[in-house]
């Protein structure tokens, strides 16, 4: 078993880089390859809609929980989707038991602002009534196995969560809020299918999804999220910088390898429809 | 809130054909399935699911203790970190271990430890983290049987596996491997483990009412079913031996 | 003073160990014998309830108090209890600042079931009014003296608690809530009188009420609340484990040493029954 | 909640016979009752009933002083824990210590420190605990007074004892020894400490309005009070010695 | 750049002690001298209300908040003002990040009760509707830079914010809490100006306003809240003792320098009085 | 509560004359105001105004690290804590640090780096304390720029200053320095820096929707603005030191 916790050697960061520049990775695969994914959906029966989603080794398994709030003011027909995420140390000893962590709040964030820019769920659809009772969804990832590059497989992760939910649905009545007896699912909710896509970058060598050994040895990252046409977040991180024309080529690389992989992963497979 | 649509429970948890509300029988075991070997980084990790249970376990150790000052010179610790996700029970659990994560963690602790060689690993630590992803009833006693699984697969010496189950009443009959549903609903619970190296009980707790008898008759059908997890135990571990056998290296997922 | 936090040397494990084989215990006691309890009712003025109980030298201070909530949706008609427990670092250097340990927890939690699973409450007693208003009742312990044995002294602690309760009776009136002036007392609220009996085990030998040089050499508890004929609750704890026929012999025990330990308390005279 | 039916302060803090509304005078102390050595397990310790006001202290120390970077080394530190009980209060307070309590420790802390020899102590530290099970008023003073009794029982040196009271104005009098609704319905309230090795004062505070020649008599009605708090705690220290020589290690509760 | 975590010397003491029994200070004070106090007000947008205090270099940025709720039941008609501080580890190596210390709590108290026991806040002017909505006040300290006597800074910025305070108007109309358009200011608000003075004390000398030097050295302090005319707050602290007669000396001090001071920075010129 | 009356955002972000509704053209700043050496008691230290922004940064070190098991043997580390007043936002923000703060805290800290050698610092930290006591947009962009301003005042070799700078959409018009309002009621937001040594991006975040086009022009009118950033940063670090020169010692504020 490999121990994640060593200091990745000087030798070993030049056996990586090597190969980059030769345009190979430590895998087999070339620099703009994604590992392989795979997706089962609605698989936590407490929850209503969950992915459980591996990329290479990377495992996390997210689920959908609501509750029934009262609307902000400024925005009174609209509900609220919140994402956290929680690095467990039961998949890695480079995670460490306690609250969250710099590197979990980045991943809640970036997964949670590559939904909310590219208008990803309908949130007009969570009202129930204007002003009284909307519905409050939670969208948790828990980082079940850790081989690398959490942010898209989280990506990847909510998207399905969310095709898969099914939430029963209410009405505000003469008493107070009921139940139809109906849901509500991917099927209202899901509007726009985003993607988020992350780079490392190891001395002027850039390259998609980085795996646990290559972000050992990362000076940093990007990640952008795009919808079929557009760039709707960028987040870039870790202490290095990015020359102008690296960052219009990995807008143009996104929305052209996000396009492929778009069709390969077919998410919309995963869509509940039940009413 | 989600209270109002889930929470109303079955006047009776029999059927009027006599079985159970899933159609079992008062002795009859949930569907369950085990597989080790799941988590990559970790010494040693097992998977179960046990009805709608759904429970990871990985073991990391004999390694270094942080804080330093838990460190026992003659002996090792072992610690267990039993977590719920938020999403695994009906209402959302929040993020943060609540007091019942804790005290589920000490009696899993309290009920793996006997089966541990720790004198033999002194300043150093065993950890055991437990995630329960989707809860339904029994999640203790699933986690110990899956501890117990991930730490064989660690490799780490032991003297026996440890296998737990709870048995209970239902509208006053004695029944094993209570669902979720029956545990909220019924009368009695009862969670026990047994050490098979000494046959002794090693987790055990009650709450409900019973007289000397029922408790003896609790005793003899937990000690069954018991049997045939430990059975499912063995043969899980074995057959991952074998998976490693055909295709070196390859693991299941 | 005995340093407490001084690790127990073989030899004194050894020396506990031979009496207990002799079935005599370090204390002059026999192995199914209790020190002495003490009890106190009442004497906090500002709690609506108390009670100053010592097993031996353990000392264990209850409080009740009260608050006015609604009710859980699933059982409109029912007041709520809470149990909670500090083992104080003024009362022994084994206990340290901060949260609540696991110690506390499991002394809170034995005796909140200890008390749930003997219907020892008439929660129904606690209601005001049907989906609306319902006391909640927190009943906290402070550990003042630690000799060994806080489960015990925790019960009957908690009991006598609550028979001396005085709570101000409260109606929903036109204006909401209004007091009438009387109380609910320990004699409404009281149905059971469960006692909790915690024995050791130091190898193969089991003993009733462990002091607290038995305790820190004990492998394993268990405790079990029974009621005038019936077990309630178990708890075992401690890294050991019990053969089938120790349980069945304690659960006889039990029943047996509780009855007769039941008369010599005889807790009903602390009930309260002012109106 | 309860506050609805308790906190109706009275109109008037006297009775028709000039009395205060517990029957004392103007400078009457509530009954007090002290006691030395009640909690086992420490090093010092000492019990005080003061009016409806039941606080016990307990001294650890000298000992290692954790967490180890608190430690000076030239010096002893004196830390004090002061708390309250939940169910010592009207409205329940929350189990978690809160800003309050840490403010009074400290208080408590900066009026025992000056009795000390800390310097005698290089690298340890002496921890004082108190718990207030019951308040009615004047809970730090009450805390200070039985905090040095417990000091004085673990037979640490000490310059001398310090003993403290809180004075006030109610409807516009002087009175000593305010209770818990002359705290709360009262003008004025002056907490204050003598330590008696060089009759100055160590803990002060103040909250009302007054001239400088209300403050004059604040200092001494106060000074009188404490003359018999002194005397009731060299008593109380006596009375125990006594005990312990007529009954050699018993010790009472 | 003084290092000031450095363990003041002996020899340092002695010096700043033999200049004192000269009566004189190491910045060239008179003992009964305060350093230059400068004062900005309202310089917080984003506040309701705000000063930017120096008293010497030491530097303390105060702004108001205000949130609307139900009033406590026993003061039916009168709002609420919490006081709080935090001492930025930006503004010395002296503060540590984390929870607040008791230097912290120390400082927000002594202020809250030398605003709190002078009256200066007319409660019942924070009153939105009897029993219903009344405003409650923030009034948060931010300590900038730290060269000693924080409590005293805070005190002139504490009232100096309340002074500049413009708070919306609100009214319970038919829909609930509407807005006038119009303000409560400083104006309506304040009462009295207290000040609070704040002394230092080594061996046996007394003097007013230690500077940071001076307080490192300190044996204890004691804080005197004053109006025009009456004591109303006193706060001794650290581990010293003080005559009876310097405690009447003290007294008569406070009221003399206050009324000069009050004189010198002539608070009401911040008043805000748009309406 | 105070969400009532306020945030009502305007439906058009600019005036009929075709300014921006603060009056700005689209690639005009807001009026910026720096200045270094406010803080005594820091190794460096600087205040920037930036419309309603104010911001303090402070820098600590080179200096030992707490806690210790964060230093690293063959570097030294860089902490930022970037923090907001409670008052310093529209609704009182809680007092205890948010996620947010933690966030913003790593992207600053991320895009300082570059310029440090922190390999010349072996064990050791430093520590840039950021204070945003007014807030109106842009705070990360204003927090990191006034950083750099610190760090240079404090005398750390860099390599360069860094600048920053938030570029957006509004009404479907690309513009620099967003206002707090045009941040919350416009279409998109990016806020991005530069590192002047070698003219790369250090902080780059994105959010709304953008083709490539609108991406390119994004980039080139952030490097106009963020020239103009650079100039008055340096001319603030050089009138510093003219005004040192001046009245040698001597501070302003």
């Amino acid at each position: 078993m490999m121990n994640v916790k060593r200091i990745v050697s000087r030798i070993e960061k030049n056996y990586i880089l090597s190969n980059l520049r030769k345009e190979e990775r430590i895998d087999g695969r070339g620099l703009w390859e994604y590992r392989k994914f795979s997706i089962e959906s609605d698989t936590i029966a407490s929850a209503e809609g969950s992915a459980d989603v591996t990329l290479g080794d990377t495992r996390i398994i997210t689920g959908l929980k609501y509750d029934i709030g009262t609307p902000f003011p400024d925005l009174p027909n609209e509900g609220v989707c919140t994402v956290m995420a929680e690095l467990l140390p039961l998949a890695s000893p480079l995670f460490e038991r306690g609250p969250p962590d710099e590197q979990s709040i980045e991943l809640a964030r970036v997964v949670d602002r590559g939904i909310r820019h590219a208008d990803c769920i309908q949130t007009q659809k969570l009202c129930i009534k204007e002003k009284e009772a909307v519905y409050i969804l939670f969208l948790d990832m828990y980082v079940i196995n850790h081989d690398g590059n959490l942010i898209d497989t989280g990506g990847v992760s909510a998207i399905t969560t969310l095709l898969s939910a099914h939430l029963p649905e209410g009405i505000i009545g003469d008493n107070g809020l009921e139940w139809t007896g109906k849901y509500l699912t991917g099927d209202d909710l899901v509007n726009e299918l985003p993607l988020v896509l992350t780079y490392g970058k190891i001395d002027d060598i850039i390259f998609l999804d980085p795996n646990l050994p290559e972000e050992l040895v990362c000076e940093g990252k990007i990640s952008i999220s795009v919808t079929e046409k557009k760039i709707t977040s960028i987040q870039k991180s870790g202490a290095t910088t990015f020359s102008i024309d690296d960052i219009k080529m990995l807008g143009k690389k996104s929305l052209e390898i996000s396009q492929k992989l778009r069709k390969e992963l077919n998410l919309l497979q995963y869509k509940t429809s039940i009413k | 809130m989600p209270l109002i649509i889930k929470d109303e429970y079955p006047e009776k948890l029999f059927r009027e054909d006599g079985k159970r509300l899933d159609g079992r029988e008062l002795n009859e075991l949930r569907p369950i399935k085990m597989e080790v070997g799941v988590i990559k980084s970790a010494d040693g990790s097992a998977y179960l699911e046990w009805g709608n249970n759904k429970v990871f376990a990985a073991v990391y150790g004999p390694r270094e203790v942080h804080p330093h000052h838990l460190a026992k010179p003659d002996r090792g610790i072992l610690r267990v970190f039993y977590r719920m996700a938020t999403y695994s029970v009906f209402d959302r659990k929040r993020p943060a271990p609540g007091r019942r994560e804790k005290e589920i963690s000490m009696i899993v602790s309290d009920c793996l430890e006997p089966i541990l060689f720790l004198e033999l690993y002194p300043g150093t630590s065993f950890e055991i983290f437990i995630e329960v992803v989707d809860a339904d009833g029994g999640t203790r006693c699933a986690s110990t049987t899956v501890a117990a699984l991930a730490l064989a697969d660690a490799g780490i010496p032991m003297k026996s596996l440890v296998s737990a189950i709870a048995v209970g009443k239902i509208d006053g009959k004695q029944v094993v491997d209570l669902s979720g549903i029956e545990d909220k609903a019924g009368d009695a619970d009862l969670p026990i483990a047994i050490t098979w190296y000494n046959e002794e009980i090693s987790l055990l707790q009650f709450d409900g009412e019973m007289d000397l008898d029922e408790m003896t008759k609790f005793l003899d059908i937990a000690k069954d079913a018991l049997s045939k997890i430990h059975q499912m135990q063995l043969v899980s571990l074995k057959s991952k031996y074998i998976t490693l056998k055909e295709g070196e290296g390859e693991k299941k997922r």
